[in-house]
């Protein structure tokens, strides 16, 4: 802990994509025994850091210097000597592959230079066991949700033994109870000295971890210092570069009697026999731990999945819609919370990915306008405070205005059911305090919104109603005055609700 | 039927009439073999009827010379008594052909040929003396001096390499006919047409085209006359839409033929040997020719003919029992 | 052969089992398809079980299992090849224009393995570093190594020596105890860092990029293999012939992709497994005889070869969504 | 209004025209037409390049279907049997009524478009792989043709078919009207209407598409429709230049319609790329094969030269791509 120099800088560094300048002489110094915080908003370049941190890309200027020695050619497989370990944003893990195979990769166990699968077995055994990842170690990764796939990611970087660990948003798709285990995880590191830099737009996770921070905005470092003695609200406003205020919008219920949805003995993928009501003007909230079924239960009301029902009315017509179109048709839209895979056309401009629901319904044949398109476009754009040439691939956007462009799409179709799959997933403070104020304006226009979150405090602050789903069954409702984190997790864990602690 | 103990060549066993016979086709889709293979059903039917033939096995490589072998095994694995066979290569089935001559089964070669003597027979033109022939005619036609393209059919291919050689020694002893450009198509229309355009406007003196079978020499008249370019001495094959284009353009031309029957022949074959009595080792069916002579006669035939087809000609056991004796 | 197996076994305790056992789950469909389709072949023509016949039937199916593996390689790594079949005609001629000659089955053989090993490498070279897309790069690649056939040996011919030739295609099942051998070599390949990447480089390239693996030399050694493969098909083919002919591979291209796609290998990379592909080249393979002994006739074969493809692909699918 | 900023985006469109995929391609074979014409006096005369035009006509039609397909995520491995099925039953479908000869053309497009739709249905409703599907549907196509092929013992002087093939209104080849026109339609499909949105959609990202609502099935169902309309019509067309169909007219049309695809940048994954730019790789492709035919070589260097040039001209159209 004594060593002067740290195990990993980033002096002075620059970089630009196609010329747009992303990253502006930023300066970064990793010590060991320290957990430091790196935050900033959607696209401040924390991820580029990073990638040039562990060698993942060149930097147009400035160096890196590992134990204080700069080197000239960083690359991940020098960086991996170094003992540099990085869990990133975006899933490095290969699907068809084992946990045990995605954990070792690139740095496996070897016996005459074949893989040693019995020592693979014992250290990707304790990599797993130390992030609480029970599954078969032998399981393709790919048959895991999400967040569990997510959990492998951090083993793999533990496998290596680092010195230096990098965590970009390890949190945002894991459960409380996993993001819990990691945090004791980096406890534990850090008493072993290890150098941690830890980014999150989760800002109680960050004090709580934290003991340093680097801010970032617009590519250029606005702060980095000790996390002594400032508190959530200081850290966005170095963020945001203003007072930032409430997080959660002050709202009346705007419920009203009309049910929007109505199913009875309803079964879907993992949902059995679910009965629910939704009303129009209201949120309901469903919560859960991950993987319990809480996205079979929007995706069957999609349409998207097949689903069983013994009774149901959408919007006044009986019955449940059997397709997508059929959905939408009946004024439903669905937000899916993967958006690279599911929400969004990425290679594709952003303009046709705010238009796309219009072009599925629209004749096929028809001539199309594109001024008017642009029209409609900019609308949505301006709305949802979307920035920037619309002809830019999705892919160009920061991860929270992706979102807003998965949201927007469906507006100009007025739908009067929005099925919203964590929409706030990785998404910066003040985005995230848009997509509020969004959710509770169209509810008190009349539409039923339904939010599934992995952030129970949204499901606290935002909804009128929450549903609790555990092991594919409705177990739980709890109405607004009722709403804690407490109650949410008792319910979710199984636990009786005097039993809080689980 | 009498026991075939071993006048020709591979036949052993209790070889007894009625036989079953086995069809290895290459590729039974092009019209050429389609054309064929209705020569090859009409014999066995007619043989049916004298009780010599009970069954034919059709096998379909589609193009393929590995499935071929595969097939031909098959059909040793199920014991037909005759394989009658166009090879899809000259050399692949070579091994799995002695096997079958190996196991007593006869083995009837036709058309395009494989390099082994473990077979009962082989039955076909001389391509060596197609090219000579072929050569020798456009030669005359351009007055023994000239420039000329020379057609091929597909590059790697024994039959098209065959003709192409049998046309040397009569160009080699015409130093004044000059070869401008040679191609290698497959043996159809388009690709000649296509290839015989592009030369046209690279060569604009050109006195006769060599074209060594299929569909090619169809091709190069359309060429020439699409281009309004005059019509040149060609040479070429049988083919129903080459013969009419002659006529129609009014061209000296000659052609000749690798004769459909072939198949009907060497189902023949197959029975006699299968019935004792000897076979030589190759039969060699001498090359039709038309010309300006006769093609009147083939032409008012045409009508018997499919559009993309070929005009063969007359044949019957007659025919067949002369050119066994005439060997 | 048992030192060659070695090394495979020693990595293979529980977890090494485990894997294998859950990479046969996709499969069940197909295994089932081909198995039945084993049982009527055996049950149509008896002689199967004997020695000779088994012989015989393997070497039917050998060089396209061997395509069929370099197709598969390839699609793993999310790239094609379109030169297959001109690789296994240079193959061919090779061997039957060196065999023969001074250089012996030995050096022919070696000439064979170089030719392959260094056209594939160049190809995996110019796909990777010039970032071509590998559908065109291995069309051109075609007329290429076809071309190059058509040099060494213009027209059929060359030879093989008669023992090699009764050796690999004689009486008794050489070929299939190669092809074991191929396939438990492919095994330790896959169970080498080099080897496994090819699904990670595949599925993923920047993911794999970022876990240290140096995705470029994954993507060319697999290239390299594909060209050895179909290089030492060609080989195996002029053996069984006898003889060179340089273009004898031509429908190997598409029946290879075909059993590599039948056998539930991915066109995206990273999806599906060796032994997928080889049980969808046996199926193809095994199709053609089992129509002959129903009697089909051409037209049947046609209607019927469409049918089964199509049958075998969408039946499990089916299973599957109940 | 504002006459500077409009010239200012003038340039900026014009600049990325200039540096377009398509328009690579387009430059390539512009620049190996004038090498060609240099080098080999004849290659360069008006009624040569003409010729060109007219070949690659039929190759971009039956590119026009393999893009829509490839954009939207799949291959046509299927389109080498329906021209040939097209080239060869036109002539059995001919009604004597008919003088003009038009209702036999409708009927094989009709036919061919159906075969089309029924890869469609095998890859959108069995979800069977578009490869294995269209493979499958080749060799049906196999088996129909040995039944219809040869069975026209009258060959059928379908006066419309002839006229496609072999007049020149204006100096101009009828076929390459008529792969105008087709291509104008292409691109205002592609570029203009919802439909063509929806194909690039169910390329890039077939689940994102299903779920904003995209009729996945009825799309994909509708490009391999298309693609077998391109490839009837050009049977037709081939039927027509070259006086007679055969079995085996259509086989040089898969790997080119494939390639030409592909040298005009569209994505071989689906859900990038354009038919301006399989058009002038369409042209590309017939010029590098006249190129090869003029040169004196033996059959293999003449194979070797091809497929250098494909390589060396891809480099030189796909720069671009490099360079990301
Ligand atoms: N490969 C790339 N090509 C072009 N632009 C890129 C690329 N990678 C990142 N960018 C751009 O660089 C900027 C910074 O991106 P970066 O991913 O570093 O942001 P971030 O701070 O990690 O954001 P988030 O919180 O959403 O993860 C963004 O505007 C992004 O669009
Ligand atoms: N990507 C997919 N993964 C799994 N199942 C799917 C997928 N896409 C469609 N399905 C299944 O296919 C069936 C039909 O889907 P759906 O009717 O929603 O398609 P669509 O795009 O609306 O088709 P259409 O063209 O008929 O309108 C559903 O039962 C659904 O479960
Ligand atoms: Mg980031
Ligand atoms: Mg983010």
């Amino acid at each position: 802990m004594a060593t002067d120099a740290p195990y990993l800088a980033a002096r002075g560094v620059s970089k630009s994509f196609f010329g747009n300048p992303v990253l502006r002489d930023v300066s970064i110094e990793l010590y060991p025994g320290r957990i430091h915080a790196l935050l900033g908003e959607n696209g401040a370049g924390k991820s580029t850091l990073i990638n040039l941190l562990s060698g993942a890309m060149p930097a147009d200027r400035g160096t890196i210097e590992i134990d204080g020695n700069p080197v000239p050619r960083m690359s991940p497989a020098a960086a991996q000597a170094a003992g540099i370990a990085v869990v990133q944003q975006e899933l490095s893990v290969t699907g068809s592959l084992s946990i045990a195979e995605n954990i070792g990769l690139g740095s496996y166990p070897r016996r005459f230079g074949i893989i040693d699968y019995t020592e693979l077995s014992a250290r990707a055994g304790a990599a797993a066991s130390l992030v609480g990842l029970h599954e078969p170690l032998s399981m393709p990764v790919g048959n895991l949700p999400l967040g569990r796939r997510q959990m492998v990611e951090i083993a793999k970087a533990l496998y290596r033994k680092p010195r230096v660990l990098i965590l970009d948003e390890p949190t945002s798709s894991l459960s409380a109870s996993e993001a819990r285990i990691l945090t004791e995880l980096l406890q534990k590191l850090k008493g072993e000295g290890v150098a941690i830099l830890f980014i999150s737009h989760r800002l109680p996770e960050v004090m709580a971890l934290c003991q340093h921070v680097t801010i970032l905005k617009d590519g250029v470092r606005t702060a980095d210092r000790s996390i002594a003695g400032i508190d959530a609200d200081g850290l966005v406003r170095l963020m945001v570069g203003r007072d930032p205020g409430d997080l959660f919008p002050h709202w009346t219920t705007a419920r009203s009697r009309a049910k929007a949805i109505v199913i009875k003995g309803f079964s879907s993928g993992l949902i059995r026999e679910a009965d629910l009501e939704i009303k129009t003007g209201e949120v309901l909230g469903i919560g859960g731990l991950a993987g319990q079924g809480q996205e079979d239960l929007l995706l069957g009301l999609y349409g998207a999945t097949p689903a069983e029902t013994s009774a149901a009315e959408v919007n006044g017509n009986a019955g449940l819609p059997r397709s997508v179109s059929q959905a939408n048709a009946m004024g439903i839209a669905y937000v899916p919370a993967d958006r690279k895979r599911e929400g969004l056309h990425i290679s594709h401009p952003i303009i046709t990915n705010l238009l796309l629901p219009g072009f599925a319904r629209a004749a096929a044949l028809r001539l199309r306008n594109r001024i008017k398109e642009g029209e409609i476009a900019k609308g949505l754009a301006a709305h949802f405070a979307i920035k920037g040439d619309l002809d830019r691939p999705a892919q160009a956007l920061s991860g929270g205005n992706q979102q807003k462009v998965a949201l927007a799409k469906w507006m100009p179709h007025q739908p009067q059911v929005l099925l919203l799959n964590d929409p706030t997933r990785g998404v910066d403070v003040e985005t995230k305090r848009e997509i509020y104020i969004m959710l509770r304006q169209f509810a008190s226009d009349g539409k039923a919104v339904v939010l599934l979150s992995s952030d129970t405090p949204e499901l606290v602050h935002l909804c009128d109603r929450v549903v609790v789903i555990r092991e594919g069954r409705i177990v739980s409702e709890l109405q607004r005055a009722d709403l804690s984190e407490q109650a949410i997790v008792a319910a979710a864990v199984g636990a009786e609700p005097t039993v809080t602690a689980a | 039927a009498s026991d075939a103990s071993a006048a020709a060549k591979c036949i052993k066993g209790d070889r007894k009439a009625p036989f079953t016979i086995g069809w290895a086709n290459i590729y039974s889709v092009p019209t050429w073999m389609k054309q064929t293979q209705g020569t090859i059903e009409a014999e066995v039917e007619e043989l049916k009827k004298q009780g010599l033939v009970d069954k034919l096995v059709v096998t379909d490589a589609q193009g393929d010379a590995n499935v071929q072998i595969q097939q031909i095994q098959s059909m040793i694995d199920s014991d037909v008594d005759a394989i009658i066979l166009i090879a899809g290569s000259s050399t692949a089935p070579a091994r799995v052909v002695a096997d079958a001559c190996a196991k007593g089964i006869a083995i009837i070669n036709f058309d395009s040929l494989v390099d082994s003597e473990d077979v009962t027979a082989k039955v076909n033109t001389d391509s060596n003396q197609w090219g000579d022939q072929a050569a020798k005619f456009l030669i005359n036609a351009i007055g023994g001096k000239g420039k000329i393209l020379v057609l091929n059919g597909p590059a790697g291919i024994s039959v098209s390499d065959d003709r192409r050689k049998g046309a040397n020694a009569a160009l080699a002893a015409n130093p004044d006919v000059k070869i401008l450009a040679e191609t290698n198509t497959a043996y159809n229309v388009a690709p000649a047409q296509e290839a015989v355009t592009s030369l046209l406007f690279a060569n604009p003196e050109i006195d006769g085209i060599l074209s060594l079978g299929g569909a090619l020499s169809a091709g190069a008249i359309l060429a020439l006359d699409k281009q309004g370019r005059p019509m040149v001495p060609i040479t070429g094959e049988n083919a129903r839409q080459f013969l009419e284009l002659w006529k129609e353009k009014g061209l000296t031309s000659w052609a000749t033929m690798q004769p459909n029957w072939l198949g009907a022949f060497s189902t023949y074959i197959a029975v006699q040997a299968l019935q004792g009595k000897d076979i030589p080792a190759f039969v060699k069916v001498p090359l039709p020719i038309i010309d300006n002579s006769n093609i009147d006669q083939y032409l008012a035939k045409a009508g018997d003919f499919p559009a993309d087809g070929y005009i063969y000609s007359p044949y019957d056991h007659a025919l067949f029992d002369k050119m066994l004796a005439e060997q | 052969m048992s030192g060659a197996t070695t090394p495979a076994e020693q990595a293979a305790p529980p977890l090494y089992w485990q894997v294998q056992r859950r990479r046969n789950g996709d499969l069940f469909g197909l295994f089932a398809v081909v198995v039945v389709f084993l049982a009527a072949y055996g049950f149509l023509f008896p002689g199967f079980f004997t020695l000779p016949g088994f012989a015989k039937f393997t070497q039917s199916w050998f060089p396209l299992a061997l395509v069929a593996m370099a197709q598969a390689i390839l699609m793993l790594t999310g790239g094609i090849s379109l030169a297959i079949g001109a690789m296994v005609s240079l193959g061919a001629v090779i061997a039957a224009t060196t065999m023969a000659g001074p250089l012996g089955v030995g050096g022919g053989t070696a000439v064979v393995a170089l030719a392959g090993l260094g056209i594939g490498a160049a190809t995996g070279l110019i796909v990777v570093k010039l970032r071509l897309p590998a559908i065109v790069v291995t069309l051109a690649g075609s007329f290429i190594v076809g071309g190059a056939a058509l040099l060494i040996l213009p027209r059929p011919g060359g030879a093989v020596p008669m023992w090699l030739s009764d050796m690999l295609a004689g009486n008794t099942p050489v070929a299939f105890l190669i092809l074991v051998v191929i396939v438990v070599l492919w095994k330790i390949y896959l169970a080498t860092p080099l080897g496994l990447a090819i699904y990670a480089a595949g599925e993923n390239p920047v993911g794999a990029y970022r876990s240290g693996i140096r995705v470029d030399r994954v993507l060319v050694s697999a290239y390299a293999i594909s060209g050895l493969l179909s290089a030492c098909a060609g080989l195996f083919v002029a053996a069984q012939t006898g003889s060179g002919d340089p273009v004898i591979g031509t429908a190997f291209t598409l029946n290879s992709i075909a059993a590599a796609v039948l056998g539930g290998i991915g066109f995206l990379g990273g999806q599906g497994s060796m032994r997928g592909a080889l049980a969808g080249s046996l199926l193809l393979s095994l199709m053609i005889s089992v129509m002959f002994f129903l009697g089909f006739t051409p037209v049947a074969q046609y209607v019927a070869q469409g049918l089964i493809i199509i049958g075998a692909v969408a039946i499990p699918q089916f299973r599957r969504k109940r | 209004m504002n006459s500077s900023t409009s010239a200012a985006s003038f340039t900026r469109r014009a600049s990325m025209v200039l540096r377009s995929r398509p328009f690579l391609t387009f430059a390539t074979v512009l620049l190996v037409w004038a090498v060609a014409s240099v080098m080999r006096p004849g290659f360069g005369a008006f009624g040569h390049l003409r010729y060109l035009v007219e070949l690659a006509s039929v190759i971009g039609l039956v590119a026009a279907g393999q893009t829509f397909v490839v954009i939207a995520g799949g291959i046509d491995l299927s389109i080498a049997a329906i021209v040939t099925v097209s080239a060869v039953s036109l002539p059995l479908l001919s009604i004597d009524a008919d003088p003009t000869g038009l209702t036999a053309i409708l009927a094989t497009l009709v036919m061919t478009t159906f075969i089309g739709l029924g890869n469609g249905l095998g890859v959108a409703y069995l979800r069977v792989h578009p490869m294995i599907m269209t493979l499958a549907m080749a060799t049906f196509l196999q088996g129909l043709l040995i039944i219809i092929a040869g069975g026209s013992a009258i060959s059928s002087q379908n006066p419309l078919v002839a006229w496609l093939g072999n007049a020149r209104p204006a100096g101009i080849p009828a076929g390459v009207f008529v792969w105008l026109g087709v291509s104008a339609l292409v691109l205002l499909i592609m570029h203009a209407t919802p439909l063509g949105t929806r194909i690039y959609a169910i390329g890039a990202n077939p689940l994102a598409s299903r779920l904003s609502g995209v009729p996945l099935q009825a799309t994909t169902t509708v490009v391999y429709a298309i693609s077998g309309f391109t490839a009837g019509l050009a049977g037709v067309l081939l039927l027509g230049m070259n006086g007679q169909g055969y079995v085996g007219i259509g086989d040089p049309y898969l790997l080119a319609s494939i390639a030409a695809v592909v040298l005009g940048g569209t994505s071989i994954l689906g859900g990038l790329g354009t038919y301006a730019g399989t058009m002038p790789g369409a042209l590309l492709l017939v010029t590098i094969t006249a190129l090869i035919t003029v040169v004196n070589a033996s059959a293999g260097w003449r194979s070797i030269l091809f497929g250098s040039l494909v390589l060396i001209l891809l480099l030189l159209s796909g720069r671009e791509k490099v360079r990301r």
